[in-house]
């Protein structure tokens, strides 16, 4: 079956009525939703006072401080870089291994599968607060402090669990007879992987790449106890130093913000499909 | 592409897991033993810094060689044990029977009290239940065996601090500081004198409130000195206070004057001012600082 | 349908091949960063700390830049690193760094630094402040040990350290809190009518602030408070009250009280909840709370301070290192006066109180410690020195505004008003923190109860409920920090002693000699500490 | 699929294939797994989170019965929890309405729309809460002025709770009133839509073929009707495993309150979660050995919970 096609399958002629009262209620939540979006843009682009006199309507377009967005650029443009470092090597190092472990426990009952699961799972439930110190003291002795491969392993370790869930139960839906058919060309487990996983699961490698990307690019909290150079810093620290400036000036702030979100906004715009799509499909196993 | 790795390259990758993780086991390790002191002075330097695990493991290992003065190593080794994290029953034990033999060693030499004395304190301080009678048992044996040693008077303060404060009655307690005060003259350690007067003057001070009997110890202290200033500071003002409290007014007077020499910077410096204008003296307000 | 699939085919590879090309830039990025890293030639000092204040930073990127010249001239290539860390993670940002062994060469003490890990990461000063700076040379204070250059002679415990004894920091500033208020507006208001010097001035002050509100339609308040700023006022106002109370409870004579003795006294019964002083001195707390607008408990530090520059509140209380950051951002001139504290003839409040407050006793700050692990150990002694002469602190004042900890330094105009008065009496204690952390939760707790109802008694009761249990859990906090102490002492003194053994000189014999004192004076508090409680009915330590 | 089944014999053949789960589960075992191992570990010790620590075997657990703020800290979750299971409902809702929007254009772009708000950080949305709880300026306090409904809530508030926080004329600190902080907590982020949530129902609504609405509609069912019999059950599976998500992560959860509220959970206390107790004695006590207690219980607690929630919120597909 192809999910795209399910997403653009026609609806059901048969439900009756006007849609517009639907319109009306999605729209409503969208604004209330869009409101921090809208507000980030609309500060952006105005000084303190403005700011502080008329928080909520946005300036007329001759009076924007546009050197906001100059300074907001100065602020966080250096860390972009690293961020776009960190992020790309994590989402792929992650979602590389979850594949191949997801494909372990999705084809084969292995001995000690059912045991190995679990060990995935458990994971989950634990609370991390205070794993921080052992797992700092574990970055130190293997020498990985102020390094942006730290913050790429531990991205790449902490989305296993989740990814190998998910990519799992998409990976066991896959049609027997694909690897059968493989297996009797005399295909590899590398080769079936490439020649029929990863087709067949595009779209929820795609959502879980840009989820991994999301949560890399806003992680403050690992950056922030294993950085110290501020050559290094990623977005995260970058604005949480920015918030704890005690003289706010919330225009220069918002401008930042923005300026970190305009990469994620650029790959969103060219791979929203991609990623609807993929959580479209992805959400339908469980 | 990375999702095409063939096999071979996957085996690499295997290979480069075991690289890591030996890495990082080598790395713990040499950073465990990079930079180590080279001798028991080194070693007691170390100590002196709280850098005890250094200090622990060359003390260990020398036990273990028996290289340099045995004693002095072993002590090293039972003195950092008390400190080394985690802390744990087995290393007090192992610190109490080595402490226990450097102190039996005759002639009785300075090590072996101090190593008698620091026996005392494991059951005192260190074990996470303390054994206060153990402890007083084990300082009374100090003073007894080696009587004539300076540094064995150090054991009275702590004999008369788990006296004063441990558990009975108040009246027992009077007779307890009456006797101890017997004490007193013994002693020719100026420190330990100094720190003997001070448990039975902050003794008739908390359990008693009195202020009368526990003057005479604190006048008793500021005449064998305190080294740190601000505690001579604040020595002198309570002496005077609890002179003043017990109607003395030349000895308050006497001691208000000492505080005010050194207490350009303490806002205390007013009210004792006040106080020594009650008693009739006027004093005039000293610089102020230095700006 | 087949159109679609191909244009988001060509969407998807245009996003693709925008990450790679950004993926491509920021890998270039690091790996030209990593070669640059390594320059043999250039020595790279970094030192931190957290003054996110307007000005400071200035000041020290100012004394940072002509230290480097001042080197560069004698042949040595230095750069200077300033690393500003937030407030908020800097705690955990220092604990990090320094057990990571990643630490700059200074670090500013006071936050994240234990005695432990001073103990443990920073490099003794002693020796080097019994000398003299050599960056004072050709300036009145040439010749005079480094210590005695400071205004308190860096006894302040972040310089000292009362506990490891030694000196391990070197201070640059010191703070007093003070009124701030917004000098035309003020005209405007009082017009030539001096600044309060007493609470009914000040409240009088406040009256007519509002009615000048009222009357120009304009949302006025006259404090502007906020969690952060409201207890620099309040707890000023309600340690004015206790002023007495406190010689009251001093059991031990010192005329003043340390944090378990307050604990012990209130276990005690020397002190509690409903005693007069307690009650005038909450009942102080309440009347303040009214100048400042509803529901400051939730306001930040930040907001306040916006509240205040752009005039929307006459006054603010806060520490003098705020203004720097107010010239910053205010437009209009800024004045300063002193905690408006009830006189001894206030007819209300005035029988608890002793006399004025003194600020002899105010601490140094912005201290900086150097790590032991500092891999241009002399460069940064080096560094440390010229930040702790005079010319620098000359220089450290004019530019950021705060006081300079140096004596000797002629004050700029706008610093003067922060000097601190010397003249007066110890401060009443602190209702927050009776003892430490629990009890300061239990009132932070309950706060808001004080700011409702018709008077204390929601507040009085809660804590009733809730302060003994607080109390006796800081006091066995306390007894475990002790203890840990005295444990470690026992190691350090058998080491000082088997060092003494083979050689001794002058430092060795202060060290040895101030350590058997604090330890016996650590044991006393121990003992003296756990007998009271038993005594209570309580248990003596932590089950 | 069923998987494969391998014996134990042929899997000593098959060896290789267990190379492909051990990147994945040395990755877990070394930055996961003994991290919280140790943390296990040192809730046996009295430790200071550095070298300080001393063993005192169950001490800590012993401490956590007696411990009256964590307990009140679980009541508090507790509250939080359900009513984070209601807060699925708009998701749920906005999912439906959504999936009914006839236009395909429309749903693909209400769809975008949703994502829109993923891209901003986090620090924004705080910020932007913090202005609408503002007691003097905030939006919220404007809203309920103008439309009325704060009369409302001073009448509720006088006849039933007696609380008094809500009077006339005096601005409702949302923050700064202990019997305020659970609801402003559960008022956060309204309406509540999550949108990785709505779309994961949409997709799971994607699947009901025509002929199941053309039957519904035969059968002359209404909207609701159709809800509750043809669009819930398909993303039943869904709910469920957002269900769990959400409540372990809820449990663990303590950011917001610690950047809402502050370390003490704000006045009262009345905002204090078990995971910011715990990070309340980690990091600012010092007293990481029960800290590490605390989360072990945590940890039993969550498992318990998962254990039932398998046992009982079973669905079958």
């Amino acid at each position: 079956m192809s999910r795209a096609a399910a997403i653009a399958a026609p609806k059901g002629s048969g439900r009756e009525g006007s849609d517009w009262p639907k319109h009306l209620i999605i729209l409503a939540v969208l604004c209330i939703e869009l409101l921090p979006f809208y507000m980030m843009l609309q500060i952006s682009v105005k000084d303190n006072h403005a700011f502080l006199t008329n928080p909520w309507v946005p300036l007329p377009p001759g009076e924007w401080q546009l050197q906001n967005l100059v300074s907001g650029l100065k602020l966080i443009g250096p860390y972009i870089a690293n961020t776009v470092f960190v992020a790309v090597c994590a989402t792929a190092g992650s979602l590389g291994l979850a594949l191949l472990g997801a494909y372990f426990f999705a084809r084969y009952d292995m001995p000690f599968n059912r045991l190995l699961w679990a060990i995935f799972l458990v994971l989950m439930l634990m609370p991390g607060v205070a794993n921080i110190v052992p797992l700092f003291s574990l970055l130190k002795s293997v020498g990985l402090l102020n390094s942006l491969n730290a913050l790429i392993l531990l991205g790449i370790a902490g989305g296993q669990v989740f990814q190998v869930f998910l990519l799992r139960n998409f990976i066991e839906d896959i049609p027997k007879d694909l690897f059968e058919a493989a297996e009797i060309d005399g295909a590899s487990h590398f080769q079936q992987l490439r020649n029929i996983v990863i087709p067949m699961s595009g779209p929820i490698i795609g959502t879980l790449a840009i989820l991994a990307f999301l949560g890399a690019w806003n992680d403050f909290m690992m950056p922030l106890i294993v950085l110290r150079d501020k050559e290094l810093f990623t977005l995260g620290v970058g604005l949480i130093y920015l918030d704890g400036e005690y003289v706010k000036k919330w225009g220069e702030i918002m401008a930042a913000y923005l300026v970190a979100s305009i990469p994620l906004i650029l790959i969103f715009l060219f791979t929203m499909k991609l990623f609807i799509r993929g959580l479209s499909a992805g959400a339908i196993k469980g | 592409m990375f999702l095409s790795r063939n096999h071979s390259q996957s085996r690499r990758r295997a290979r480069l897991w075991w690289i890591v993780c030996a890495w990082a086991c080598a790395g713990s390790l040499v950073s465990a033993h990079g930079s180590g002191p080279t001798s028991a002075r080194e070693a007691w330097e170390l100590a002196s810094q709280l850098r005890v695990e250094e200090a622990h493991r060359w003390f260990a290992a020398a036990v273990e060689t028996g290289q340099e003065s045995a004693r002095e190593v072993r002590f090293g080794k039972a003195a950092t044990l008390l400190t080394l994290q985690p802390k744990t029953e087995a290393n007090l034990r192992e610190a109490e029977r080595l402490l226990a033999e450097i102190a039996a060693f005759r002639p009785a030499d300075d090590l072996a009290v101090e190593a008698a004395l620091l026996h005392a304190r494991i059951p005192h301080y260190h074990c996470l239940v303390p054994d206060r009678a153990e402890a007083l048992r084990r300082y009374e044996a100090v003073r007894e065996q080696f009587a004539g040693n300076p540094l064995a008077e150090l054991a009275a303060p702590r004999i008369a601090l788990l006296r004063i404060f441990g558990p009975g009655p108040d009246e027992a307690k009077r007779a307890v500081l009456e006797e101890l005060e017997g004490w007193a003259e013994g002693l020719t350690d100026p420190v330990a004198r100094r720190e003997f007067e001070r448990v039975l003057g902050e003794g008739w001070l908390t359990v008693f409130r009195d202020d009368v009997r526990a003057l005479p110890h604190f006048v008793k202290m500021c005449e064998l000195g305190v080294v740190r200033r601000p505690a001579r500071l604040d020595l002198f003002l309570r002496t005077a206070e609890m002179a003043r409290a017990s109607g003395q007014q030349e000895v308050a007077r006497d001691f208000y004057a000492r505080f005010l020499e050194g207490s350009a910077r303490d806002n205390r410096a007013r009210l004792v001012r006040d106080r020594l204008a009650e008693a009739g003296v006027s004093v005039p307000a000293a610089g102020e600082g230095e700006r | 349908m087949k159109v679609r699939v191909t244009r988001e085919g060509v969407f998807n590879t245009i996003g693709v091949g925008l990450l790679v090309l950004c993926f491509v830039v920021a890998l270039a990025r690091v790996m030209f960063r990593a070669q640059r890293e390594s320059d043999p030639g250039l020595v790279t000092l970094r030192f931190a700390h957290w003054q996110l204040e307007g000005g400071v930073r200035d000041a020290m990127d100012v004394l940072s830049r002509e230290y480097e010249q001042l080197r560069a001239a004698e042949g040595v290539r230095v750069r200077v690193e300033q690393m500003a860390v937030p407030e908020r993670v800097y705690p955990n940002w220092v604990i990090t760094q320094l057990v990571g062994g990643t630490e700059p060469d200074l670090i500013q003490l006071g936050m994240g630094t234990s005695d432990e890990r001073i103990a443990r990461y920073f490099e003794p000063l002693t020796r080097l402040v019994d000398e003299p700076n050599a960056f004072n040379r050709g300036t009145p204070l040439e010749g005079r040990r480094w210590r005695e250059t400071f205004i308190d002679g860096l006894e302040s415990p972040l310089s000292y350290n009362p506990a490891l004894l030694e000196y391990y920091g070197i201070p640059l500033s010191l703070h007093t809190i003070r009124i701030f208020y917004n000098v035309p507006l003020y005209r405007k208001i009082a017009g030539e009518t001096p600044t309060p010097t007493d609470y009914n001035q000040f409240l009088q002050l406040c009256r007519r602030v509002r009615e000048y509100g009222e009357a120009n339609r304009r949302a006025l308040v006259p404090v502007a408070g906020s969690k952060y700023n409201a207890p620099y006022l309040m707890g000023a106002l309600y340690g004015s009250q206790t002023q007495r109370l406190m010689l009251e409870s001093d059991r031990a004579h010192q005329l003043r009280t340390d944090d378990s003795i307050r604990g012990l006294a209130y276990l005690d019964g020397r002190w509690d909840f409903d005693h007069p002083a307690v009650r005038s001195g909450l009942a102080l707390m309440r009347e303040v709370a009214r100048e400042m607008q509803p529901g400051f408990l939730q306001v930040a530090r930040e907001d306040a301070t916006v509240q205040f520059v752009q005039g929307r509140s006459l006054m603010i209380a806060t520490g003098s290192w705020d203004a720097s950051s107010f010239r910053v951002q205010a437009d209009f001139e800024i004045g300063v006066f002193e905690l408006p504290l009830p006189t001894r003839e206030h007819p209300v409040y005035g029988q608890f109180v002793l006399g004025p407050v003194s600020e002899a006793g105010t601490g140094t700050g912005l201290t900086f410690g150097l790590t032991r692990n500092s891999a241009n150990r002399e460069e940064a002694i080096r560094f440390l020195q010229y930040l702790g002469s005079l010319p620098a602190s000359r220089r450290f004042a004019e530019v950021s505004g705060w006081l300079p900890a140096v004596v000797g330094v002629d004050l700029p105009p706008q610093v003067r008003p922060f000097q601190p008065l010397t003249d007066g009496y110890p401060p009443g204690f602190n209702i927050a923190t009776p003892a430490t952390l629990e009890a300061m939760r239990a009132y932070d707790r309950h706060f808001y109860l004080l700011l409702q109802g018709a008077d204390a008694s929601a507040f009085v009761e809660a804590m009733k409920r809730d302060y003994p249990g607080a109390v006796l859990q800081d006091l066995w906090a306390s007894d475990r920090g002790r203890l840990r102490a005295v444990q470690r002492n026992d190691t350090t003194a058998a080491a000082l002693s088997q060092i003494g053994r083979a050689s001794r000189d002058a430092e060795h014999e202060r060290k040895q000699a101030e350590l058997t004192e604090s330890q016996f004076g650590l044991e006393l508090g121990i003992e003296q500490a756990r007998w009271r409680l038993e005594q209570l009915g309580h248990p003596p330590a932590r089950p | 699929m069923a998987r494969i089944r391998v014996s134990p014999r042929k899997a000593l053949h098959e060896w290789k294939l267990y190379l492909f789960i051990v990147p994945s589960l040395a990755m877990i075992v070394v930055f996961s797994y003994y991290p919280a191992l140790s943390a296990m570990f040192h809730s046996f010790f009295d430790w200071t989170g550095g070298d300080n620590k001393q063993f005192i075997g169950a001490a800590n657990f012993r401490r956590l019965l007696s411990d009256g703020v964590l307990w009140q800290s679980f009541v508090t979750i507790g509250i939080l929890v359900v009513a984070n299971i209601f807060k699925m409902v708009p998701s749920i809702a906005l999912a439906v309405l959504v999936h009914r929007v006839k236009s395909d254009k429309w749903q693909y772009w209400y769809r975008v729309f949703l994502v829109i708000p993923m891209i901003v950080p986090g620090l924004v949305t705080l910020f932007i809460w913090k202005f609408f709880f503002d007691p003097t300026s905030g939006l919220l306090n404007a809203v309920l002025d103008v439309t009325g409904f704060k009369s409302v809530l001073i009448a509720f508030d006088r006849d039933l709770l007696g609380w008094g926080v809500f009077q006339e004329g005096v601005p409702i600190p949302w923050l700064g009133d202990p019997r305020l902080i659970i609801p402003s907590l559960i008022l956060w982020g309204f309406p509540w839509i999550g949108a990785v949530g709505v779309l994961i129902y949409l997709a799971g609504l994607q699947s009901i073929g025509t002929e199941v609405y053309e039957a519904a509609d035969i059968d002359g069912a209404n909207a609701l009707q159709k809800f509750w019999y043809v669009e819930f059950p398909l993303i039943m599976t869904q709910v469920r495993i957002n269900l769990i998500l959400l409540v372990i992560g809820t449990l663990q959860g303590f950011g917001l309150q610690l950047l809402l509220l502050g370390n003490s959970g704000g006045p009262g206390g009345a905002g204090m979660v078990p995971g910011l107790w715990m990070f309340n004695k980690a990091f600012l006590v010092g007293e990481f050995g029960y800290a590490c207690a605390i989360g072990i219980l945590l940890f039993v607690f969550i498992l318990g919970l998962t254990f039932i929630n398998n046992k009982y919120v079973r669905v079958d597909k």
